[in-house]
């Protein structure tokens, strides 16, 4: 199978997905002439030309609003933001109109829109421009809301969401667009709303979602050479939340760490660790841990900003913890 | 293509504008009585502007879009005053289900794109309306009304400059109606000629007389025209006025009772009833006539609402996302 | 000691700070010649003129940041918000600004700012107007966050806000303002970051905060009619959370109800729900229950609105529910 | 009031667009060694605007605010080169402690509010700022800079009419190096003058050669003065241009060599130099000894930071909120 990185798998979803229906189209900053901020757009302007690839003015409030409109008339946009530092000015549109534009009508309008760009912390880039921000999206009944941690993953639920009939918000990582994995040549899609087991286990279930992945994976590693066999389950979509696929894990190993990178207050990484302790109470043989990014803006300085970060260090410490392993 | 100003158009409005008196009238009522809660920001005083507007547009290729005062919008576009009021009760029958209420009447096959309750939020959206229209180059404009508190929101400021260098297909249409709540619009503009803001954006600006139906339509005909066949978006700033206070809530007390009788002189329905009269188009008992067919659908509406049924608590958890 | 409303206090409390400090001025729609939307700034105009009271263009972004300059220089804006529906328009000012400026600077700058205003469901409102938008602000290092659910607090936590040197967002109701109860006549302040037991129990703790305080305070008084003693705890302020009162709390009746108006996911009331199961792990006899506003955009219909959110039939069914008391 | 153009000013001004020019360039080499790490944005070309604004205003009571584009203006506020070089290294001796990097440059006593890296962030935050001059009605002034690229959102706009209806002592400059990213400023805006922005907000609009420190100077003059004495904003536009990348990881192949080229006849520094020279205000001799002063000095703030602790760990906890 070809190996391509996260950034050429989201270029190849938009790609297929504009060339099947000539209703999709790309706005924001930068996506066309430039080939994307980061790249993700790269070659789009020049196969689909600039009626379906828009560069915009910096007006986020504005050009989200224009894809609402658009997608209350029946077109597919797919609304780029540079990052989702940035969508903080357009999350009127996204949440008082897009989210809830179906409801106040009574049902009368499809909202086939997408919202993507780079989310989370990336490099030295201190606090305005560091934030994990699906807090705000995944709290908002009327959206749904993708976070993909690996190359197949990405394509396949960015194509889904084009194709969904209902705003889909995607968080993508400015540091995962290098990220290389396996992608199959032909079509695929993967489903809104199902999480996957990305490594099975017996002793501790860690539940994580987009850039922590690779965290997770590594700790599971290490924790398999002291012979803790850690199963991880990726939530791959926050909203709608696939709680089975996560009890099913849990009431087989009866321990659960959350591992999320935004901050820990009112954090996905937080309901999730509600959801289990409440729907798994039964069989809890520990407190739900979670390792979250620590409750501070982000530090410029590097080893503050990755000191800031769910570690290898931190998820290793968590899951010995549910099992009671002092250290 | 404006429409010609024949007799039967001119009477068309000022039907029109009659059924939006006494829809919003009626509305009034029923909100003293209780049945209407909430926010409720009735349209008297203001009919001229939405129907002389719609006069000018195909609803089969053009779309409208408004706040949250869109009674009449919505009745302008032809929406069913028996859905209408029914939302306004709550009830299943309404348009939005019971879900939208006064602030969110919706009617997407009259092209009535609502109804919305944050301030100059439908600007944005509007210009997205009419950006479709032009990536399917299927000839048609969108007329986008917003009032003159909301030209100071960012949304306008955003989207004007977007339709111009894209040369999209839209009207902006400014209802001036003086008040932004309790707040006078030249208080908090920095312009007291909203046209002048066109300039920023190299569109045409133009102040019309709110009041008066046919200088609307013309005028709203023209900048359609303008819209339709060269991309050119533009800017009307309708001088109007609302003889009620901001929403059912607030008894005005920021302005004289001088004031709103003096604007009360200039009604657009009387202005355009004398005119038509003068010319022989209407006659005393032809609007007469009006009026009472008007006053019994109104009734009806009333009536149906009244009857209709509240939604089924399951209800509610519809018509959140298509499945 | 007199009785007055929750709009009455918070009135007393902009009145008796601006008296104090020359520094302190309000800004925001309508809060001058009208007197404020919920009149919650009756009169200020009349006493502390135009100067100090400050009728803005509607610009929710523009006069929050406006705000957050003229507390960079060292006054102490109070920005009212008409509701906070309408502040997800200005929330880049708040997270991006407000909230990390200090830091961003290394400590250089004090931020003495106040955003307030209505939040939470109100009547007939529909979903644009009736959001409790908690969880926006709670999840943000950087601010703190004050939740007054009696006339009582609200004074006392508003001029504690309005004297805190950070940024403060302050949550009232709309349903509330016409509250009553009773209000010294002299000087006092709560402080931020003080839970307060509402009532005292052994049986469950219900752990809530704002205007559901009276729906969960009604519960009580039918469980007490079934012999069931609820405490209440009302965390009073978000951020900081007061987590020992809570524990305290649960360390004693050993099950806990949690109650929030706001949607559940990613909710402040899922965050506390975490946190008990976690660190009250060893002593909890049932799992934590949420109790709530349904995950759905809120409806017009009164009856669907009502159903909407919390009720006094559903916390007493979730009281029941963690006494394994089947109904 | 404005200052006399006296030699000894003008001097300064050649002196701080070299010392501008040569950080900028050390920065880019330290960045290319990767001491400085993330988005860097260097203001190589835009010299004149800022330090010829700078030179019109008074630290003790005016303010300047920019965006992420802000080693120029702190350094023409006078801030030490050796905490701003530290800052980039993310030192604890950084002048915001190691975290804000490069776009978030302070200086609370210089009057230096920032550097902010949301784009047109600083436009209401600026106008807040001289808001709470006329509050106090202390006689200061607030400059308040940014690009071409965020005069479309709108922050700007929400901002320029407050400013006008309350008449607050502010100089909107918008830098216009016709980029904004990869984008030139005329294809995303609807007017090629941003002067006539102004018409919007009746306030004074003017087109200035931001590749001129005079004039720059003279200009920014005028409008403090005018802000100082009648509380009149107003919005100037400075033609300038960038010579580097929109940050350093930008090729920048939007633009052709020759554009560039174009532009670097036009150097500020070099056009000031010339007239210095041809005036007999500065010698070749003096200029150099200014360049090997700047040498000395930007050297020795590489070796500042260089040698400057990490900040340790527990800091990160700290600067949140007072306590
Ligand atoms: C973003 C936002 N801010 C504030 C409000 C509250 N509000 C509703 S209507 C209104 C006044 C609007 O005045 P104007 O635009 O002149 O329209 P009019 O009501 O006169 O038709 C305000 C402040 C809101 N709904 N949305
Ligand atoms: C709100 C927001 N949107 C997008 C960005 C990403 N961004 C950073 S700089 C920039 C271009 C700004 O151009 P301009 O205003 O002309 O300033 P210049 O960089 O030329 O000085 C963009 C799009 C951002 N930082 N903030
Ligand atoms: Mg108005
Ligand atoms: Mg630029």
């Amino acid at each position: 199978m070809p190996v391509i990185t996260y950034r050429e798998a989201l270029n190849q979803a938009l790609d297929e997905e504009m060339a099947r229906d000539e209703s999709v189209f790309l706005i924001g900053e930068e996506v066309g002439e430039y080939n994307g901020a980061y790249k993700v757009s790269k070659g789009l302007l020049d196969k689909y030309g600039p009626k379906r690839v828009i560069d915009t003015p910096i007006t986020e409030l504005g050009f989200t609003g224009i894809g609402v409109g658009a997608a209350m008339v029946g077109l597919r946009p797919v609304v780029e933001w540079m990052t989702h530092n940035f969508a903080l000015l357009a999350l009127d549109q996204v949440v008082n109109n897009a989210a809830k534009m179906r409801y106040m009508s009574g049902g009368q309008f499809k909202l086939p829109i997408v919202f993507r760009g780079p989310n989370g912390p990336a490099e030295y880039l201190a606090s305005q421009h560091s934030q994990a921000l699906q807090t705000y999206w995944t709290h908002v009944p009327g959206l749904k809301v993708v976070a993909p941690a690996t190359p197949y993953d990405a394509k396949g639920l960015l194509k889904s969401a084009i194709r969904d009939d209902n705003p889909v918000v995607v968080l993508e990582g400015e540091l995962m667009y290098a990220w290389k994995g396996e992608v199959p040549e032909g079509e695929y899609l993967v489903p809104i709303g199902k999480a996957d087991v990305k490594r099975e286990g017996t002793d501790v279930t860690v539940v994580t979602y987009s850039k922590p992945l690779k965290v997770v994976q590594e700790a599971a590693e290490l924790c398999a050479q002291e012979g803790i066999q850690v199963e991880i389950v990726d939530l791959r979509t926050l909203r709608p939340l696939d709680e089975e696929t996560v009890y099913r894990s849990v009431r087989k190993t009866n321990r659960a760490v959350v591992v999320d990178e935004s901050w820990p207050m009112v954090s996905v990484g937080s309901h999730v660790a509600w959801l289990i302790s409440r729907n798994c109470f039964d069989v809890l043989d520990a407190q739900v841990e979670l390792v979250a990014s620590e409750d501070i803006p982000m530090p410029y300085n590097h080893t503050l900003e990755l000191a800031a970060q769910p570690s290898v260090t931190k998820v290793v410490a968590a899951v010995k913890k549910v099992l009671y392993l002092g250290e | 293509m404006a429409k010609e100003l024949n007799k039967n158009l001119l009477k068309k409005m000022l039907y029109d504008m009659m059924l939006i008196r006494h829809f919003e009238e009626k509305a009034g009522q029923m909100y003293g009585l209780k049945k209407i809660g909430g926010f409720c920001h009735l349209y008297n005083g203001e009919e001229a502007v939405a129907v002389g507007s719609v006069a000018a547009i195909d609803l089969k290729k053009d779309y409208i879009l408004t706040g949250y005062r869109d009674h009449g919008h919505a009745l302008a576009c032809g929406m069913d005053p028996k859905g209408i009021m029914a939302e306004l009760f709550g009830k299943i029958t309404g348009c939005s289900r019971g879900k939208g209420g006064s602030m969110h009447l919706f009617d997407a096959e009259k092209h009535f794109l609502g109804g919305n309750g944050i301030v100059g939020a439908q600007i944005p959206i509007a210009t997205g309306v009419a950006f479709a229209q032009k990536y399917r180059n299927d000839g048609g404009v969108t007329l986008c009304f917003f009032g003159d508190g909301a030209i100071h929101q960012g949304a306008f400021h955003e989207s004007l400059n977007m339709a111009k260098i894209w040369n999209l297909p839209i009207v902006y249409i400014c209802e001036n109606n003086q008040w932004g709540m309790g707040t006078n619009f030249r208080k908090v503009s920095s312009v007291d000629d909203f046209s002048l803001l066109g300039t920023a954006y190299g569109i045409p600006g133009k102040q019309i007389n709110g009041m008066d139906v046919i200088e609307v339509y013309q005028e709203v005909s023209k900048a359609v025209d303008q819209a339709r066949e060269s991309g050119l978006p533009s800017l009307l700033e309708a001088r109007t006025y609302r003889y009620k206070g901001h929403s059912m809530s607030d008894p005005a007390k920021y302005r004289t009772r001088e004031e709103v009788e003096e604007y009360r002189k200039q009604d657009p329905i009387l202005i355009l009833k004398d005119k038509l009269m003068q010319e022989g188009i209407v006659t005393e008992k032809e609007y007469e006539k009006y009026d009472s067919q008007i006053q019994a659908i109104v009734d009806e509406a009333v009536e149906f609402a009244e009857k209709s049924e509240e939604p089924a608590l399951h209800t509610m958890y519809e018509d959140i996302l298509v499945d």
